[in-house]
């Protein structure tokens, strides 16, 4: 410990404080401007310095990087420690005069005007470093540095071109301090609607804003630290030392029972239908979106805003956008005409715009559905028979002018007809997975050609799979609402819980097995078995069928060259007799 | 090339003491100076100086010191050389010839012993560089 | 024989989960096909040895129909596929023994498709009536005058 | 090498420092050897080429060994009669010999001339005497013996001691006591398993100097040697020379240097069978004047930006890869061995009572004797300026100097009898510096000097720190404004407002420094400053736009017959007048350019 006095104040502080650090220990306030608590200190701004004696010895130090020493004694406003600071702060006011910190501290010390010649008032760096020590230190991407010196002195990438170097996390934005520094979007857009998809976040940051449970995480594709092995910011913050970058994503294997395979659905891609305009057109949503615009918690804070920001005054609902189109999908989606009819009554409540809703026919099927669909009629939306055929921002008459123009042929009055709006909402149908055919073969059940999984029955066995032990919830079997999802989750999760309360199951009598003395070792099985119940045993050089794998296919009983595989029920004998007695019959 | 030791180090020092002396001054036995003007030049200085260069070098004497000069001012006695040996006063030969200054180089300059039969005489005007 | 009045006799050979499963909705949908084929039940198309189709057609079989899921749709992922490829082995091997190709044949046939099922069983009747009654024993005569006289080639070669 | 030395009657010492070599040293020498040739004196004269002289001014320079004699100014046309007078015929050729200002009679031998009687040398103990591209030659004059005392006969600790003892100070500038500070590096502990690191600091910034040049020029094995022996000292294994790229020559001869003394095992494992391991790398650096700093150095040898950072840590404590590191100027590297070899107590004796041992300053400006010399510390500074520096040329009346470099301050010439010593020049508002001596005459304008050194280090500042980036342009502008006849009152309250400020509180030396020509030419030569700007007029009258061009009718008659050249120069048409007749200034259209004052032949422009 070291003893130090400060202003007149006496403090005892750990070896290695720097004076600023022990300033603030004792609320005396000491004006910085290049000093941030997380980097390095830098000295470069000379408005922190004070005046600190030593054994008789006084100088004037700058207090962010001065250590304390015994029986140091500081003076933070003495008269030559604020008559170098009052300069230094002015010469700064007459560099960047724009400059928002520099003019409060010049405030606070009293300074109204520099006497020094101003070369741009516009100017707001302060050549500080903040940007380049965390470009550097920090981040560990280098793509930002001081060019030229002295006067010349500015920052800027190699060769005042962008810079591959540069990572693109905005950091050094974040770090100045008179905003010098501001990013934009790459591709010119702006904030509003961008935020949907790669608006401004973290990369530390809860997965949504109602995430259940609410565990921040770390974004590895946007987390520094893994572009450049650096920052590591978040851990010298957190005070509970909960981060740990190490942290490795683990592959568990966990021993169950049974399995419910809930994989869900994917929104159909607007993009794939160029006549939408979804991502080339602004203001026109898929149906995910909106509900992410219109949420409490999402970026407009619920508010139902267009681009630039504007209230829509008129909003156009297209159903089965990717939906009962041979097209794409022939499929119908089940829920796109409810939940658009619920985007049609937020709207609606929220904005009073005025909405149409583009349909094929409206399928209300549900309990109250229909009564919701009554109910909206009578909120004045227009409802329109005829699928949405194009969205355009091409105007024909004034009145399109700057606004979306939806064109559908309307089959009730048979004319092809041109709504202009101010927003286009898409009723997106619903997809399988990307991946479900990889999922479908981990398990061995079957898709159907759409690629929904496949029950094992219809009717008798909806949450069933042809796998035992493996069932099926919700839209990956096939497009469904909610409480449709809910109830199959229901009947998949008892199904298991009974299965797993057995503690056993029952075999089919039907499964294969080897006769160990005709097996000629040819593994012509192995290969064919779409369980992998067959193994082959190197030891005894035959092949084994696990019975508890075996679905009784037979397959390898057909193909076994040695007449080694048989099965039970199914063996050749019992076939060749069966097919005897069928013919026996005349 | 081999690394050295301090002793090698003493070796090239050794090696190379007649170039300081040279050029420092230093500590030395004696001084020939060759008087080439071009009297001198004429009836054979070159050859008393290429003479004395190469016995110089071939017994490897390291503290002596060849110079010459203008002319004399003798100059029917030509080739001519003036021996000055440490601390003694200077000592002139003529009518020299390459068998003569070895030998005054081996008797007198290494031996000590004037050479008189070729010596015009011991002393010298004072010579003035202008 | 009479082909109009000449009855043929078929095996069917289906998988139990789509092809049962369809034909036996084409009967509770009670629809009509003709009676002539006598179906055999395995797990999967998969089991169908090639030797049982051999073995129904000489046990008296006139015409024989593999049945199954139709492909992806397989409930044992993949069986199917390997039904189609012995399938078509086999198809090649008949031909050399001499029995026509219309006798033998592959369909897909899913648990909902019970109309098809009928349109199949109709199908190939018709068929094998067009192609009248299979004479085995002369199909196995004349491959065993082949067999010897390709022998006797041999011999002489 | 060879078996035996050949033996030559006559070897001419041809200066090659940059000085004569940018003077054609080179040619000379080729001159030379081709003459000699001709007359066939090959193999009894041999030409050897040295390192700087010293005395530059006279270049390119010749000295003919032995007897010492000092050629001077040659050309190549000079010598086919030099090599057949001298070489051959051996009479010295006068008029080719240094003759003194205001006298008449030339001084053939070296050492009788003023500029050298009055050196001592020890850092530049080699120059002209040897050839800096043979080893041998060093070793010869007793090179490297220091180094094998210091290596097989001393401890660390023993070095450091008689370092300490001799009380050599870093020749870099701020004279920091270098036995000291080896042992700082000695005992600072080492994180990376005790490896420390030694620089030699030869990014020679300042512009008016060139004694680091000089040495790596005219012995770089000099240096070497010292590095060694610091290397053992501090226990260090890997040293770096950090010399500017602008040093070409420097640099060849220290890569040669290096070279050699590896292949003699000079340098590299189990130096002189010691078991101690070192060896040097050379880094060249950009030419920023800021990298002279040593934080500033060791950043642009890590490959970074050249900037210095905040002190504490000391690069002693963490200095290059954040390892204690020794660093110190060529020319202190260069004293080393001489220290070790010759004992403490020898070199302490010489000097005063603070600083010990001599200084190469580097003498420059409006003196005689231009050149590099080395002077015992406490030497007055009139016994460099008068005595071997010559006094001052056209006979003009010596005004004042300026030591230290760019940012040294200007000392007037009632402090001429000042002793050069670190203490004295500081408490002079100057300070050592590198050894930079700008000799001013009484034509020089003392404003325009502080403005000239302001805008030298304005525009070398790196540009980190506020005072000095900023500080550094406000200062200059006020002075140049004062030196354009704009500046008011106000104007000399803040400037030394702004250059006490910024000396306090500055990051580094450079800016710390910056300051230092205004405050000693507002100390020494206030009047100056106020005659600008209440009088708005120049005293030296260098300030253009504070000068008023007339013409002096009488004369432009009388002497000049209206020659007319003023008006057909002038870019404004200010000048009035006919050829034969008088001419006459219009001063609303004179732009003070200063053009007719030069053209005219009769003197009869004058500056009011």
């Amino acid at each position: 410990m070291v003893n130090v006095t400060l202003d007149g104040k006496k403090i005892q502080v750990e070896e290695g404080t720097t004076i600023l650090q022990a300033a603030d220990k004792l609320d005396v306030k000491i004006p910085t401007l290049c000093y941030h608590p997380l980097l390095d200190p830098y000295a470069a701004c000379r408005v922190c310095v004070v005046e600190a004696s030593v054994k008789g010895k006084t100088d004037l130090v700058t207090s962010c990087n001065t250590k304390v020493l015994e029986g140091m004694e500081v003076k933070t406003a003495s008269e030559r420690a604020l008559k170098a600071r009052k300069l230094n702060v002015e010469m700064l006011m007459a560099q960047a005069p724009a400059a928002e910190p520099v003019k409060e501290i010049a405030k606070e010390l009293g300074i109204t005007k520099t006497r020094f010649e101003i070369k741009d008032p516009n100017e707001k760096c302060i050549l500080c470093g903040l940007c380049v020590r965390t470009c550097t230190d920090v981040v560990g991407a280098e793509a930002i540095s001081f060019i030229e010196r002295g006067k010349d002195r500015t920052v800027a990438p190699p060769f005042n071109e962008p810079s591959e170097a540069c990572i693109g996390c905005t950091a050094c934005a974040y770090f100045c301090p008179t905003q010098a520094i501001v990013f934009e979007d790459k591709y010119g857009r702006e904030i509003i609607h961008d935020e949907l998809h790669l608006g401004p976040v973290t990369a530390i940051r809860v997965p949504i804003r109602q995430a259940v449970p609410m565990v921040p995480f770390i974004d590895k594709d946007a987390c520094i630290h893994f572009k450049t092995e650096q920052c590591k910011l978040c851990e010298k913050v957190c005070e509970p030392e909960a981060i740990n970058h190490a942290m490795e994503d683990e592959v568990m294997e966990i021993d169950v029972g049974s399995i419910i395979i809930a994989t869900g659905y994917d929104i159909f891609d607007a993009k794939k239908n160029a006549v939408y305009g979804y991502g080339r057109l602004d203001n026109v949503l898929s149906g995910l979106d909106f509900e992410r615009l219109c949420n409490a918690g999402g970026p407009t804070g619920g508010n139902i805003l267009l681009k630039d920001g504007r209230k829509p005054e008129s909003v156009a609902i297209l159903h089965c956008v990717g939906s009962r189109d041979r097209n794409y999908n022939e499929w119908c989606s089940r829920v796109c005409c409810m939940y658009a009819m619920k985007f049609a009554h937020l709207v609606r409540e929220k904005t009073g715009a005025k909405v149409h809703e583009f349909y094929i026919d409206i399928r209300a099927f549900g309990k109250g559905y229909e009564e919701f669909y009554n109910r909206l009629m009578e909120e004045d939306v227009i409802f329109i028979r005829g699928k949405g055929a194009e969205v355009t921002d091409v105007a024909e008459t004034p009145e399109e002018e700057g606004k979306l123009v939806v064109v559908c042929e309307d089959t009730l009055l048979g004319l092809v007809r041109r709504v202009p709006v101010d927003m286009v909402l898409l009723g997106n149908g619903l997809e399988p997975r990307r991946d479900a055919d990889e999922i479908a073969r981990k398990f061995n059940i079957g898709c159907s050609h759409e690629g929904f999984f496949l029950e094992r029955h219809p009717k008798l066995g909806p949450v069933h799979t042809a796998s035992d032990g493996i069932f099926l919830a919700g839209a990956c079997q096939g497009p469904k609402d909610i409480p449709d999802t809910v109830a199959q989750a229901g009947a998949a999760a008892s199904e298991a819980m009974a299965m797993a309360d057995r503690g056993t199951f029952e075999l089919e009598p039907i499964t294969s097995f080897i006769n160990e003395e005709l097996c000629g070792a040819c593994k012509t099985c192995v290969a064919l078995c779409p369980y992998t119940a067959i193994t082959f045993d190197e030891e005894k050089n035959v092949s084994v069928v696990e019975e508890a794998l075996c679905k009784g296919c037979g397959t390898c009983v057909a193909a076994c060259p040695a007449g080694a595989a048989t099965q039970h029920g199914f063996d050749d004998e019992e076939m060749f007799a069966e097919i005897e007695g069928a013919l026996s019959v005349v | 090339m081999p690394k050295l030791t301090v002793e090698d180090l003493k070796k090239i020092r050794e090696k190379t003491r007649r170039t300081t002396m040279l050029r420092e001054g230093g500590e030395h036995r004696a001084k020939i100076t060759v008087h080439m003007g071009t009297c001198g030049i004429a009836s054979g200085a070159r050859d008393i100086m290429n003479a004395l260069i190469k016995e110089i070098e071939a017994r490897d004497i390291t503290d002596v010191i060849l110079t010459n000069s203008g002319c004399a001012g003798l100059c029917s006695r030509e080739p001519m050389a003036t021996v000055e040996m440490a601390g003694k006063a200077p000592v002139k030969y003529v009518d020299l010839t390459a068998e003569k200054i070895k030998e005054v180089l081996e008797k007198h300059v290494l031996g000590g012993k004037i050479v008189e039969s070729y010596a015009l005489g011991i002393g010298s005007e004072k010579t003035d560089l202008s | 024989m009479d082909s109009a009045n000449f009855e043929p006799r078929i095996v069917g050979f289906l998988c139990r989960w789509c092809s049962y499963t369809g034909a036996d909705l084409a009967g509770t949908s009670r629809m009509k096909y003709p009676p002539n084929l006598v179906p055999i039940r395995v797990m999967c198309s998969g089991r169908v040895d090639p030797t049982f189709v051999i073995k129904a057609l000489k046990e008296g079989a006139d015409g024989v129909l593999i049945a199954g899921c139709h492909p992806g749709d397989c409930h044992y992922t993949s069986g199917n596929f390997r039904t189609l490829g012995r399938y078509t082995l086999l198809q090649i091997m008949l031909e050399q023994l001499g029995v026509e190709k219309g006798r033998v044949k592959l369909e897909w046939v899913s648990a909902s498709e019970g109309d098809k099922w009928a349109r199949v069983v109709k199908e190939i009747t018709e068929e094998v009536r067009k192609l009248g009654a299979l004479n085995w024993d002369g199909v196995v005569e004349q491959t065993k005058q082949e067999v010897a006289e390709c022998a006797d080639e041999k011999v002489k070669i | 090498m060879e078996e035996k030395e050949k033996a030559y009657r006559l070897h001419l010492m041809v200066c090659a420092g940059t000085g004569c070599v940018s003077n054609h040293a080179f040619e000379i020498k080729g001159a030379l050897e081709k003459e000699i040739k001709k007359q066939s004196l090959e193999n009894e004269v041999l030409v050897v080429t040295t390192g700087c002289n010293g005395f530059c001014e006279r270049g390119p320079l010749l000295v003919v060994q032995p007897g010492n004699i000092f050629y001077q100014q040659l050309t190549e046309k000079d010598i086919p009669h030099l090599v057949e007078e001298h070489f051959l015929k051996g009479r010295p050729v006068q008029k080719l010999m240094y003759t003194p200002p205001k006298e008449k009679t030339p001084i053939p031998v070296l050492s009788d001339i003023d500029f050298f009687k009055g050196q001592v040398l020890i850092a530049l103990r080699n120059r002209g005497l040897i050839d800096p591209e043979k080893i041998e030659e060093y070793i010869a004059r007793d090179g490297y013996t220091a180094m094998a005392k210091a290596l097989n006969e001393m401890t660390p600790e023993g070095i450091i001691e008689e370092i300490k003892k001799s009380g050599l100070r870093g020749r870099g500038g701020a004279g920091f006591p270098t036995g000291v500070k080896w042992e700082y590096v000695r005992n600072a502990p080492s994180t990376n398993g005790g490896v420390k690191y030694l620089v030699c600091n030869g990014d020679e910034g300042d512009p008016g100097a060139f004694m680091d040049r000089s040495i790596l020029e005219a012995d770089p094995h000099s240096v070497i040697e010292g590095m060694v022996i610091g290397a053992k000292a501090i226990g260090a294994s890997e040293g770096f020379v950090y010399v500017r790229n602008e040093y070409p020559l420097a640099l060849s001869r220290l890569n040669l240097a290096l070279k050699q003394a590896r292949e003699y095992g000079l340098l590299g494992k189990d130096i002189l069978g010691s078991g101690f391991n070192f060896d040097i790398k050379v880094h060249r650096g950009a030419g920023a004047f800021v990298c002279g700093e040593e934080t500033a150095l060791l950043h642009s040898l890590e490959g970074r930006l050249g900037e210095p950072r905040p002190r504490p840590p000391y690069p002693a404590e963490k200095g290059l890869r954040d390892q204690p590191t020794c660093i110190n100027n060529v020319e202190t590297w260069a004293n080393v061995p001489v220290i070790i070899s010759r004992g403490a107590n020898w070199y302490s004796s010489i000097g005063t009572k603070t600083s010990k041992g001599t200084k190469v300053f580097s003498l420059v400006g409006k003196i005689n004797n231009t050149g590099l010399v080395e002077v015992p510390m406490g030497i007055s500074l009139k016994e460099i300026i008068y005595n071997i520096g010559g006094g001052i040329p056209e006979g003009k009346e010596f005004k004042a100097v300026q030591t230290g470099g760019p940012s040294g301050g200007c000392i007037p010439k009632e402090k001429i009898d000042l002793p050069i010593d670190f203490e004295s020049l500081t408490e002079a508002g100057s300070m050592m510096g590198s050894g930079g001596m700008v000799v001013m005459d009484e034509d020089t304008c003392m404003v325009d000097v502080a403005r000239y050194f302001l805008s030298f280090t304005q525009d070398e500042s790196c540009g980190k720190c506020t005072p000095c980036r900023e500080g550094t342009k406000a200062m200059l502008s006020i002075l140049t404004r004062i030196t354009e006849g704009k500046g008011t009152e106000g104007d000399l309250v803040l400037l030394r407002d702004l250059a006490e400020s910024i000396k306090d509180s500055a990051l580094c030396g450079l800016g710390n420094t910056a300051p230092n020509p205004v405050l000693t030419t507002m100390q020494y030569f206030m009047e100056e400053y106020e005659t600008h700007i209440k009088d708005k007029k120049c005293p030296a009258r260098v300030c253009r736009q504070l000068n008023t061009y007339i013409v002096d009718e009488n004369t432009c008659v009388k002497d000049g017959r209206g020659c007319d050249l003023c008006k057909r120069n002038c870019a404004t048409d200010a000048i009035l007048g006919e050829k034969g007749k008088a001419h006459r200034v219009v001063q609303e259209k004179c732009i003070k350019c200063g053009v007719c004052y030069d053209v005219c032949n009769f003197n009869a422009v004058k500056i009011e």
